[in-house]
C-alpha cells in the first residue's frame, strides 16, 4: 500500500460521506455501524500494512505528491502526504486508538435515534480523515486543513446534543478558542512561505537546519506563532478553557478527540517543527515555560472537580502540559511518546468514565458514585491499569513516558539548556508537583468512584451494570496497552543500552542534526546530556518521581477511603476557605476571560454599530447630508413669493446686473 | 415731411403707451394701445415696410386688441388700481430699474454712430413679396414652427378659457 | 425696380423711440397690479423690440447695400405671430383665474408661495 | 463550438430575452418566470463557452467583439473583451443568474414580468460593465445597472424599501458621477497627448500613467482622478466609511436582489479598483495603496464586530460582505502576484458563498417572515438538510480549510505578509472574529433547544430550492479542493495587469 | 405737387358724395324692396314713390335733440359712431370703380379711378382698417351703460373677429392667383375669358371663395341673417340702443356704407371690377365713364342682393352662428385657397 498513503485517509471521508447519505435515509444502525466502523477499520488494516511495508524499507522519509492545491504568484502549496517515522507513529495510534473507540461507539450511542447516530458517525469519521490529514501532511497547509478539520469535527461532535444549549455554546466556545491558537498558525504559515519561500517540511528543516545562525531570529518568530496554534489545540494556558467544557460532548468523543488525538495535535506539530523550536533557545523556553505551568495548574484544578469527566479533562490538560515541557527542554522524542502512551491510557480512562456514566445513567457527578467495583469490574480494572499508567507506577506505560520528561527537565537544569538551567530546574519541581497532583487527583476519582459505597441513591444502584462487549473490549485492550505500552522506551538506564529504547531509535531521523554555530553547543547540551547527569542521579530521579506518585495516592487513600472519608478535605477547605474558593472555582478564569475579552469586545462591537455605523456615518454623515439639502431646500423656498411681479423685477434687476457686468 | 411723420408718430407713441401704463381704466389702457399701433404701424409703413404695418394692425389691433377688449368686457372689469400703486418698495425698484435699463440702453445707442437707414425699395409688388418668398424658403421652419405654436395656443386658450362642467 | 433711397432720420432715432417704449412697458409690467394692464405693458415692450428690429434692418440695409433688409422683417413678423398666441394664452388664464378669484390683481394670485 | 461576438451574445443576450418578456402579458407568470429560467441557464452555458474558447496563456484580452465606433466624434466605441479576471466574474454572474431565478419562484408574488425584465437588464448591465473595454461604455453599463438595482430594492423591497432604494441609488450615483468626470478627464488628457478623442481601455493604459503627479493631493491631476475613481469604486464594495448603504439595502431588498447584490454588484467596486485604479493609474495606487490597506483592515474588523452584534440573519450577512471585501482589498492593496489572485478569487468566493447565504436566509425568511436570529433557535433537528446546506456554506464563509473562502484568504494573506506583515495580522484576526460572529448566529438559529413553537412546523427544503443551492455548495467545494481550474485562467492577466 | 393733392382732393369728393347719396337710396331700396318682398307698398306718400322719404328721415335726425343718457362713459359714447364712420370712409380710398386709359386733369395724371392710387397694401390696408370697425361697435356697447348694448357689443366683437377670419382666408385664393395685393392687378388679372365664352372671373375657379367671402361680408357688415348685434327680438337694438339722432345715424349711415364697400370688393375680388368679358373698354373720357357705370351696376345687384337676403332669411341663433364660422366658413375657405394652390402648381390656372 505504500505509494498510496492517500487510501487511508480517503476510506474514512467515504465512510462520512455514505453516513450522511444514510443518515439522511434514516438508515438502520447496523448499516451505519457497517459503514463508519467498517471504513474506519479498513483505513487502520490498509495503515498497518502500510506502515509494516515502511519498516521495512530504506528510505525514511517517503512524499507523495497528488496535485497541486493552491498555486499563485510565489505561493505555491502540494496536496501531498509524507510519511516518516513521525507520522508513522501517529498514524498508527491515532488508527488504531481511532478503531477501538468506533467499536466502543457502537455500544455507548445504541441509545440514539437512527438519524443522530448516523450523524455521530458520520461526523467521527470525518474526524479521523482530518486527523489522518493532520498527521500526513507534507506541509504546513495541509497539516492546517486536518488541523482546522479536526477543530470542526470537535465542534461538531461537542455539540452533538445540540439542543442542549450548554453543548452548543462548548462547541462554538471549543471552534473559538481554537481559532485564536490557528491565527497564530497561520501567521506562521505565512511568515514560513515568506522566510523560506516553501512550507514542504522536506524543504524547509533541511534549510533551517543547514543554516542555523541565519534563520535563527525567524525560527523565533515562527516557532511562537506556530506555539500559538498549539496552545490553542492542545488546550494549554492561557487557552485551555475550551477543553473542560468540550466535555459536554459524547464521551467516546471526549476520548477520542478531547485525549487522545486532536489535542496531542499541537505536540505533534511541535514537534514536527523540532529544527525550528531547536533554533531557537526563546521558543524553546516559552514552550517549557507554558508546558510546565499548565501541567500544575490544570493538576490543581482536577484535585476538586466532582465531574468525573472534568477531572479526566484537566488532568489531560495538566498531561499535555508535560508533553510540552517535554518538547522544551528538547526531549521531543519523550513528548512523542507520552503522547502516545497518553493516548492509550485517557482514552482508557475516558472510556471507563463512559462506561460508569453509561451504568449510572448519565450520572457524571463522582459525589453520586462509588462502590462500583463490584458491579462493573472490567472496567475498574481496566480503569485501575489506566490510572497507574498516569499516576507514573512501575511498569506501567505512563511511567516511561512521564519519566522521561522530567528527567529531561532535569537534565536540562543541570546541563543549562541554552542558558536557562535554572528556569528548567523549576521547571523539572512544577513538573514533579504536578506528578503528585495527578497521582492524588487520579487516585480520587478511583476511590470515590469505584470503592466505598453507592452513593446515587436506591433505584439508581439497581440499574447498575456491567458495559456491553463493544465497550468492554476497547477497554480490555487500551487496558492492557498502558500495562506494557511503556515497553516501547525502555531507557538507556534499564537495560545498559541504547537498543532497548525502540520508539527513540525509530524516531531519531525526525531530529535533523543542525548545522554549526553557537546552536552546536545548545544541541550538544540537548542531545547528550544523558552523559551530564551520571546514573546514580537518574537512578534518583526515577525513584523520587516514584515517591511522589506514591505518597500521592496515599493521601488520596487517607483522604477518601474508610469510615473518615471526605471529612479531611473538608476540614482543608475550611482552613483555607479562599484556597478552596479559588480552585473550586477553577480560578475563575472563565469568569475573568469573559470579563475582560468578551464583555469589552461584544460591548466595543455593539458600540462599533449602534454609535458609529448608525449615528456617525449613517446619521451625521448620510442623513446629515440629506437633512441639510433638505433643510436649504426649506430656507430658500422663501424667495419664492409667488407674487409674479416680485419675479418679474428680479428679472429686471438681473438684466440690469448683466449690463452692469457687460458694460 | 417723413422726419415729421415720424416725430409726430414718435411722439403719439410714447404718449399714448404711458396713458397705457398710466390708465386707470382698461379700456382707456386697450385703446390708447390701439393708438400706439397705429402710430408704429405708420412708422412702418413710412419706412416701406407696408406688409408689416399692415399685419401691425391687422394682427394687433384688429385682432389682439379686440381679444383684450373682449376679455375686459367679460370680465366687466371697470377701473382697478393706480400706476403702482401698493407694494411701495416694488414700485419703487421697478421703476428705478426699468429707467436704469433704458438709460443704460440709451447709452448704448448714443455711442452708435446716427448712420442712416435705407427706405426699402418699391418693388411694386410691396414687401410682401419678398417677405413671402422668404418665409417659404429660407424661413420655412420658423414659420411652420410659428404656426405651431399657433395652433397650440388656440387649444391652449380653449382648454383654459372652458368652463369646466361639473 | 427703383433704387434704395436713404431715410432722413438716423436709425438711432427710432432705436431710441423703441428704447423708450421698452422702458415704459417695463414700468408698466412691474408697477401694475391688474393682469390686463401688465399684458398691454408687455405688448407695448414686444413692439419696442420690432421697433429696434425695424431700425437694424434698415441700418443693415443701408450698410450692406442690401436692397430689402428682410430679416429685420420677418423677425418682427414672428414676433407678432407669437405675440398672438401668447396674448390668447394669457387672457385665457386670465379668464381662467378670474373665474377662480374673481380677480386679476396678480398681487392676489400668490399661491405658488413657497 | 465557435459563436461569432460570443461576448455580444452573452452581454446583450439578456437585453433581447427581456424585449421579448416585455412582449408578453403579465398575466403568464409562469411562463415569464419558465422563460427567464430558461434564459438565465442558457446564458450560463454559453458564458461557459467563453469559458472553454479562452486561452489562459493569453495575458490580454480575448475574443473581442469590436471595436465598433458607436459615437465617432468622441472616440466613443463598443468594445468587449475577457481576460481571465473578468472572465471569473462573467462567470460568476451568469452563475448565480438561474440561482436567482429559482429563488425568486416563491418569494417574488407581484410584478413578475418586470421582476424578471429588471433581472435580465441588470445582468446585462453587470456583465457589460465586466467585459466593456470603452470607458465611455462601461459608465454605460455601470449606470444601466443602477436602475433595475433601484427598481428591485425599491418594488419588491421590505417595508422600509424605498428608503433604502433611495439611499442605494444616491449613494452609487455620488460616486459614479465623480468617476464619469474622472472618465471625460482622462478622455481629454488622452486628446491632449495623442490629439485622438479616444474613450479605450487600452489608450487609456498607456496615457493614464503619464498623468502628472504633483506634490500635494490637489496639485496632481493622477491623484485626483484616481480618487474619483476610487470614492466609487469604494462605495460600491463598499469600503468602511463608505458601507452603510449595503446593510438597509440588503435588508430591504429581495432575495434575490440580494443576491445579485452581494454576489456581483459589490464585485464591480473590487473589479473597478483593479482594472482601473490599479492598472491606469499606479503611481497613484502606489501612493494610496498604504490608506486603503488601512481601510480595508478597519473593515475587515469593524465589519465582523458590527456583524457579530446584529439580531437581523440578512444584516449579519450584509455587514459580513463587509469584512470579506475587506479581504478583498487588502489583497488588492498588497498588490502582489499572490495577494492579487486571491483577491480575485476571493470575489467569486464571496459572489457564491453570500449569495448562498442570502438564498438561504431567504428561503427561511418565506418560510417564517421574520429575519430576527431571536425568532428561531434549535431548527437543525426540524430542517437538517437546510442546517446542512447552511452550515456548509458558513464554513465556506469563514474559510475553512478545503473550502473556497480559506483559498481566497489564504492567498490574499500570504501574499500580504510579504509586503506588509501588520497589515496581515489585524487582516488574520478577521478570520477569528468572523468564526465568532457566523458561529454565535448559527448557534442561535439552528442549535440550542427548541424555543419558538411556531417554528416546529418548518419545512425542510423542496427540490427547487435544492437545485437553487446545489450549484453552489458544489462550487464552494470544488473551489476549495481544486482552485487552480479558476487560478490559472488569471495568472497571465494578473501578470501583466501588475506590471510583472 | 398741388396737382396731385387737388386731384385727390377731387376724388375724395366724389367718392364721398356718391357714399352718401348712396345710403338714402339704399335706404329707400331697402324699405321699397322689403315691402315688395313682403307684398307690401312701403313708402309711397314723400315724393313719387316715396322718393324723399330718406331725406325726410335724415332732416328728422339731424333735427333731433341730441341727448346722452345718464352713466354712460361720455368720451367712449361720442367716440365710437365717429369712428363707426371714419373706418366706413376710409376703407373706400383703396378701391378702384373705373379703369384709367391715362387721362389727365389740370394737366395732372389722374392716375386711376382710385383715391389712393400706388397703395401696394391694396386689400390688406381696407382688411386692416375694416378691423378698426369692431372696436366702434365694442365701444357703443361697453360705453353706454345697458346690459343689452354690452352684449351686442360682445356679441359682434366675437362674431367679426370669428368672420374676419374667414373673410381673409377666402380673398387669399384670389391674392394667390393675382400675385398682388391692389385691387386694380386684380381686377385687371380677371379680364379675358376661357375657351371663348366664360368670363375671367374669379368667381368661377373660386365658387367656394367667393361664397364664403360673401357670407363672411355679411357677417362683417352686421346684416341679416348675422344681424345679432342689433337683434331687435332679443337685444332691442344692441350695441346702438342707447343712441339717438345723429350718432345713431352715423351708425346707420356707416353700416350703409360698408355695405357698398363689400359690395364693391366682392365684384372686385370675383366678378371681374369693371371689365366685361369680351368688351375691351373704349378708349377716353366715354370709355372711362362707362367702366364706371360697369361697376356701379355690379355693386348695385349686389346691394340689391343685401337686401333681398335681409328680407328672405331668418336671424342665426349666437351659437349656430359661431359654429357656422369656425366649423364651416373657415375650413371652407382654407379648402379653397388650397384648391388654388394645388391647381397654380399643377398650371391649371
Amino acid at each position: 500500500m505504500l505509494g498510496s498513503l492517500w487510501l487511508i485517509p480517503i476510506l474514512p471521508l467515504i465512510g462520512f460521506v455514505l453516513n450522511l447519505l444514510l443518515g439522511g435515509v434514516r438508515a438502520r444502525k447496523s448499516l451505519v455501524n457497517a459503514v463508519g466502523v467498517g471504513s474506519v477499520g479498513a483505513a487502520t488494516a490498509v495503515a498497518f500494512s502500510t506502515l509494516w511495508q515502511y519498516v521495512h524499507q530504506p528510505t525514511v522519509t517517503i512524499v507523495e505528491r497528488y496535485f497541486t492545491w493552491i498555486a499563485a504568484g510565489s505561493i505555491s502549496v502540494n496536496a501531498s502526504f509524507q510519511l516518516d517515522p513521525l507520522s508513522a507513529v501517529m498514524v498508527a495510534f491515532v488508527t488504531f486508538v481511532g478503531f477501538l473507540i468506533h467499536v466502543y461507539s457502537v455500544g455507548y450511542m445504541h441509545g440514539e435515534s437512527d438519524r443522530a447516530y448516523a450523524r455521530y458517525f458520520s461526523y467521527l469519521n470525518l474526524f479521523m480523515f482530518s486527523m489522518l490529514v493532520l498527521v500526513l501532511g507534507s506541509n504546513l497547509p495541509v497539516l492546517f486543513v486536518g488541523w482546522e478539520g479536526v477543530g470542526l469535527c470537535s465542534y461538531l461532535l461537542i455539540g452533538f446534543y445540540f439542543e442542549k444549549d450548554w453543548c452548543a455554546s462548548a462547541g462554538k466556545k471549543a471552534f473559538i478558542v481554537n481559532r485564536i491558537g490557528d491565527f497564530g498558525f497561520i501567521l506562521a504559515i505565512f511568515a514560513t512561505f515568506a522566510v523560506f519561500g516553501s512550507t514542504e517540511f522536506t524543504d524547509v528543516f533541511p534549510m533551517a537546519a543547514a543554516h542555523p545562525q541565519q534563520y535563527a531570529a525567524m525560527a523565533t518568530v515562527i516557532g511562537l506563532l506556530l506555539f500559538v496554534g498549539a496552545i490553542g489545540k492542545s488546550a494549554q494556558i492561557p487557552l485551555y478553557v475550551w477543553l473542560p467544557d468540550a466535555m459536554a460532548g459524547p464521551t467516546p468523543v471526549s476520548a477520542l478527540i478531547h485525549a487522545a488525538t486532536m489535542v496531542t495535535a499541537g505536540v505533534y506539530m511541535v514537534v514536527r517543527c523540532n529544527v525550528l523550536f531547536r533554533l531557537s533557545p526563546t521558543a524553546m523556553l516559552v514552550v517549557a515555560i507554558i508546558g510546565g505551568l499548565t501541567a500544575v495548574f490544570a493538576a490543581t484544578i482536577g484535585l476538586m472537580q466532582n465531574d468525573i469527566k472534568k477531572v479526566l479533562a484537566y488532568s489531560t490538560v495538566s498531561q499535555l502540559g508535560y508533553m510540552f515541557l517535554g518538547a522544551g527542554v528538547g526531549a521531543f522524542v519523550a513528548a512523542i511518546f507520552h503522547v502516545v502512551m497518553h493516548a492509550f491510557f485517557k482514552a482508557c480512562l475516558f472510556l471507563g468514565s463512559g462506561s460508569v456514566i453509561h451504568a449510572c445513567g448519565g450520572e457524571q457527578d463522582m459525589r453520586k458514585m462509588g462502590g462500583l467495583r463490584k458491579y462493573m469490574p472490567t472496567t475498574y480494572w481496566t480503569f485501575l491499569a489506566a490510572t497507574l499508567a498516569i499516576a507514573g507506577i512501575v511498569p506501567f506505560a505512563g511511567f516511561f513516558s512521564k519519566d522521561e520528561i522530567l528527567a529531561k527537565a532535569f537534565e536540562a537544569g543541570s546541563g543549562g539548556l541554552n542558558g536557562h538551567g535554572a528556569t528548567y530546574y523549576v521547571l523539572w519541581l512544577l513538573g514533579l508537583a504536578g506528578a503528585a497532583l495527578t497521582a492524588f487527583y487520579m487516585f480520587r476519582l478511583v476511590y470515590m468512584t469505584f470503592h466505598g459505597s453507592f452513593r446515587g441513591g436506591e433505584e439508581a444502584e439497581h440499574h447498575l451494570h456491567e458495559s456491553p462487549w463493544t465497550m468492554t473490549l476497547p477497554l480490555v485492550v487500551l487496558g492492557l496497552l498502558s500495562l506494557v505500552g511503556g515497553f516501547l522506551g525502555i531507557p538507556r538506564l534499564f537495560t545498559g543500552h541504547e537498543g532497548w529504547n525502540l520508539i527513540e531509535r525509530f524516531l531519531e531521523p525526525v531530529l535533523l542534526p543542525l548545522g554549526g554555530g553557537e546552536h552546536a553547543a545548545a544541541e550538544a547540551a540537548a542531545q547528550v546530556s544523558h552523559h551530564v547527569v551520571g546514573a546514580g542521579v537518574e537512578w534518583g530521579l526515577v525513584v523520587l518521581s516514584l515517591a511522589v506518585a506514591v505518597s500521592g495516592i496515599l493521601v488520596a487513600r487517607s483522604f477518601y477511603i474508610g469510615e473518615r472519608a471526605f471529612e479531611r478535605p473538608r476540614r482543608l477547605a475550611d482552613r483555607y476557605p479562599l484556597a478552596y474558593k479559588l480552585i473550586a472555582n477553577k480560578y475563575f478564569v472563565d469568569e475573568l476571560y469573559e470579563a475582560a475579552v468578551v464583555q469589552p469586545i461584544h460591548r466595543l462591537a455593539t458600540l462599533c454599530w449602534k454609535v458609529v455605523d448608525v449615528i456617525l456615518i449613517d446619521g451625521v454623515g448620510v442623513n446629515g447630508t440629506a437633512f441639510t439639502t433638505e433643510l436649504s431646500g426649506d430656507l430658500l423656498r422663501f424667495l419664492q413669493t409667488g407674487n409674479v411681479r416680485n419675479y418679474a423685477l428680479s428679472v429686471a434687476m438681473g438684466v440690469l446686473l448683466l449690463v452692469v457686468i457687460l458694460w | 415731411m417723413v422726419t415729421y411723420v415720424f416725430l409726430v408718430a414718435a411722439l403719439l407713441a410714447v404718449v399714448f403707451s404711458l396713458v397705457t401704463i398710466a390708465h386707470r381704466s382698461p379700456v382707456v389702457n386697450v385703446l390708447s394701445l390701439a393708438i400706439v399701433f397705429f402710430a408704429l404701424s405708420a412708422i412702418y409703413a413710412m419706412v416701406g415696410m407696408d406688409f408689416l404695418a399692415a399685419i401691425q394692425l391687422i394682427v394687433y389691433a384688429g385682432a389682439v386688441l379686440v381679444l383684450f377688449l373682449f376679455v375686459i368686457m367679460l370680465l366687466n372689469i371697470r377701473s382697478v388700481e393706480r400706476l403702482g400703486s401698493g407694494r411701495p418698495l416694488q414700485a419703487a425698484l421697478g421703476a428705478a430699474a426699468a429707467i436704469a435699463i433704458g438709460v443704460a440702453i440709451i447709452l448704448v445707442i448714443a455711442r452708435q454712430s446716427p448712420s442712416f437707414g435705407s427706405l426699402l425699395p418699391d418693388t411694386g409688388k410691396g414687401t410682401a413679396y419678398s417677405i413671402g418668398r422668404a418665409l417659404m424658403t429660407t424661413h420655412l421652419f420658423p414659420f411652420e414652427f410659428v404656426s405651431v405654436l399657433l395652433l397650440a395656443a388656440l387649444v391652449g386658450a380653449l382648454v383654459l378659457a372652458r368652463k369646466e362642467e361639473r | 425696380m427703383t433704387p434704395a433711397t436713404l431715410i432722413p432720420i438716423p436709425y438711432t432715432w427710432i432705436l431710441s423711440l423703441s428704447a423708450v417704449l421698452f422702458v415704459i412697458g417695463t414700468i408698466g409690467v412691474l408697477l401694475r397690479r391688474n393682469g390686463i394692464a401688465i399684458f398691454l405693458s408687455l405688448e407695448i415692450m414686444l413692439n419696442s423690440a420690432n421697433l429696434a428690429f425695424v431700425a437694424f434692418a434698415l441700418e443693415f440695409a443701408a450698410r450692406r447695400g442690401v436692397a430689402v433688409a428682410l430679416t429685420g422683417q420677418l423677425f418682427v413678423f414672428f414676433i407678432i405671430g407669437i405675440a398672438a398666441a401668447e396674448a390668447a394664452v394669457g387672457l385665457a388664464l386670465f379668464i381662467a383665474l378670474h373665474r377662480l378669484k374673481e380677480t386679476i390683481d396678480v398681487d392676489r394670485f400668490n399661491i405658488l408661495r413657497w | 463550438m465557435h459563436v461569432p461576438h460570443l461576448l455580444s451574445v452573452v452581454t446583450l443576450g439578456p437585453i433581447a430575452v427581456a424585449a421579448v418578456l416585455a412582449l408578453i402579458p403579465a398575466r403568464l407568470e409562469r411562463l415569464h418566470r419558465w422563460l427567464a429560467l430558461l434564459a438565465s441557464v442558457v446564458l450560463f452555458a454559453v458564458s461557459c463557452l467563453i469559458w472553454t474558447g479562452f486561452n489562459p496563456n493569453l495575458p490580454g484580452f480575448q475574443l473581442d467583439s469590436g471595436p465598433i465606433p458607436w459615437i465617432p466624434q468622441l472616440g466613443v466605441s463598443y468594445h468587449l473583451g475577457v481576460d481571465g479576471i473578468s472572465l471569473l466574474l462573467v462567470l460568476l454572474t451568469t452563475l448565480l443568474v438561474p440561482v436567482v431565478v429559482l429563488g425568486s419562484w416563491r418569494s417574488v408574488t407581484e410584478h413578475v414580468k418586470g421582476f424578471h425584465i429588471c433581472l435580465l437588464l441588470l445582468t446585462s448591465g453587470m456583465l457589460g460593465a465586466f467585459l466593456s473595454l470603452d470607458l465611455f461604455l462601461f459608465y454605460v453599463f455601470w449606470e444601466l445597472m443602477l436602475i433595475p438595482m433601484y427598481f428591485i430594492i425599491g418594488v419588491w423591497g421590505g417595508p422600509r424599501r424605498i428608503y433604502a432604494a433611495v439611499k442605494f441609488f444616491i449613494y452609487t450615483m455620488v460616486g459614479s458621477v465623480l468617476m464619469l468626470v474622472a472618465i471625460l478627464y482622462l478622455a481629454w488628457f488622452n486628446h491632449q497627448l495623442t490629439g485622438v478623442w479616444s474613450f479605450a481601455y487600452a489608450e487609456f493604459l498607456k496615457t493614464g500613467p503619464q498623468l502628472a503627479m504633483g506634490t500635494s493631493f490637489f496639485s496632481s491631476p493622477q491623484m485626483l482622478v484616481f480618487a474619483a475613481f476610487a470614492l466609487a469604486f469604494a462605495i460600491k464594495v463598499p469600503m468602511f466609511p463608505f458601507h452603510t448603504w449595503l446593510p438597509d439595502a440588503h435588508v430591504e431588498a429581495p432575495t434575490g436582489g440580494s443576491i445579485i447584490l452581494a454576489g456581483v454588484l459589490l464585485k464591480l467596486g473590487t473589479y473597478g479598483f483593479l482594472r482601473f485604479n490599479r492598472a491606469m493609474l499606479p503611481q497613484a495606487w502606489e501612493a494610496f495603496a498604504p490608506m486603503i490597506m488601512v481601510l480595508a483592515v478597519i473593515g475587515i474588523i469593524y465589519g465582523a464586530w458590527v456583524a457579530m452584534v446584529q439580531p437581523d440573519m440578512k444584516k449579519l450577512v450584509a455587514y459580513s460582505s463587509v469584512s470579506h471585501l475587506g479581504f478583498v482589498m487588502l489583497g488588492l492593496a498588497a498588490g502582489t502576484a499572490a495577494s492579487t489572485q486571491g483577491a480575485v478569487l476571493q470575489m467569486v468566493n464571496h459572489g457564491i458563498s453570500t449569495g448562498a447565504l442570502f438564498l438561504l436566509v431567504g428561503m427561511i425568511y418565506e418560510r417564517r417572515h421574520t429575519r430576527m436570529i431571536a425568532d428561531y433557535g434549535g431548527i437543525a433537528a426540524i430542517v437538517p438538510v437546510f442546517t446542512g446546506a447552511f452550515l456548509l456554506v458558513t464554513l465556506s464563509s469563514i474559510g475553512l480549510p478545503g473550502l473556497n473562502g480559506f483559498v481566497g484568504e489564504f492567498l490574499i494573506l500570504a501574499g500580504a505578509w510579504q509586503q506588509h506583515p501588520l497589515a496581515v495580522i489585524f487582516g488574520a484576526l478577521g478570520i477569528v472574529f468572523g468564526a465568532v460572529y457566523m458561529l454565535w448566529m448559527v448557534q442561535r438559529v439552528f442549535w440550542n433547544p427548541l424555543s419558538n413553537e411556531e417554528n416546529r412546523s418548518l419545512k425542510d427544503m423542496n427540490l427547487r430550492e435544492v437545485l437553487a443551492v446545489a450549484p453552489l455548495l458544489v462550487f464552494i467545494v470544488w473551489i476549495g479542493i481544486h482552485p487552480t481550474t479558476f487560478l490559472s485562467p488569471m495568472e497571465a492577466a494578473v501578470r501583466l495587469l501588475l506590471g510583472r | 405737387m398741388w396737382a396731385e393733392i387737388i386731384v385727390t382732393l377731387i376724388k375724395l369728393a366724389v367718392v364721398i358724395g356718391v357714399l352718401f347719396t348712396t345710403v338714402p337710396i339704399m335706404v329707400w331700396v331697402e324699405r321699397r324692396g322689403s315691402a315688395l318682398i313682403q307684398d307690401r307698398l312701403g313708402p309711397n306718400r314723400v315724393g313719387p314713390w316715396g322718393l324723399l322719404q330718406p331725406v325726410v328721415d335724415a332732416v328728422k335726425l339731424l333735427t333731433k335733440e341730441n341727448l346722452i343718457p345718464d352713466g354712460v362713459n361720455r368720451f367712449f359714447y361720442v367716440l365710437a359712431p365717429a369712428i363707426a364712420l371714419v373706418v366706413a370712409l376710409s376703407t373706400f380710398i383703396v378701391i378702384p370703380f373705373g379703369s384709367d386709359p391715362g387721362l389727365k386733369l389740370f394737366g395732372h395724371a389722374i392716375d386711376g379711378f382710385i383715391v389712393a392710387p400706388g397703395l401696394n397694401l391694396g386689400i390688406l390696408y381696407i382688411f386692416a382698417i375694416a378691423s378698426f370697425g369692431v372696436y366702434s361697435i365694442v365701444l357703443a356697447g361697453w360705453s353706454s351703460d345697458n346690459k343689452y348694448a354690452l352684449m351686442g357689443g360682445i356679441r359682434s366683437s366675437a362674431q367679426m373677429i370669428s368672420y374676419e377670419l374667414a373673410m381673409t382666408v377666402a380673398v387669399v385664393g384670389v391674392l394667390m392667383s393675382t400675385s398682388s395685393f391692389r385691387l386694380d392687378s386684380i381686377v385687371l388679372a380677371q379680364t379675358g375669358t376661357w375657351w371663348g365664352f366664360l368670363p375671367r372671373w374669379n368667381v368661377f375657379p373660386q365658387i367656394i371663395g367667393a361664397i364664403t367671402f360673401i357670407v363672411a361680408v355679411f357677417a362683417e357688415t352686421n346684416r341679416l341673417p348675422f344681424d345679432l348685434p342689433e337683434a331687435e327680438a332679443e337685444l332691442v337694438a344692441g350695441y346702438h340702443t342707447e343712441y339717438s339722432s345723429m350718432k345713431f345715424a352715423s351708425f346707420f349711415m356707416s353700416e350703409y356704407i360698408n355695405m357698398v364697400t363689400s359690395s364693391a370688393l366682392i365684384v372686385i375680388l370675383f366678378f371681374g371690377g369693371w371689365t366685361l368679358p369680351g368688351v375691351a373698354a373704349p378708349s377716353g373720357w366715354i370709355g372711362a365713364i362707362l367702366t364706371v357705370v360697369v361697376f356701379s351696376l355690379k355693386v348695385a345687384f349686389f346691394l340689391w342682393f343685401f337686401v333681398w337676403v335681409r328680407w328672405t332669411l331668418p336671424r342665426f341663433r349666437f351659437d349656430q352662428l359661431m359654429g357656422l364660422g369656425w366649423k364651416v366658413m373657415v375650413p371652407l375657405s382654407v379648402l379653397n385657397f388650397v384648391w388654388v394652390g394645388a391647381a397654380m402648381a399643377l398650371r391649371i390656372l
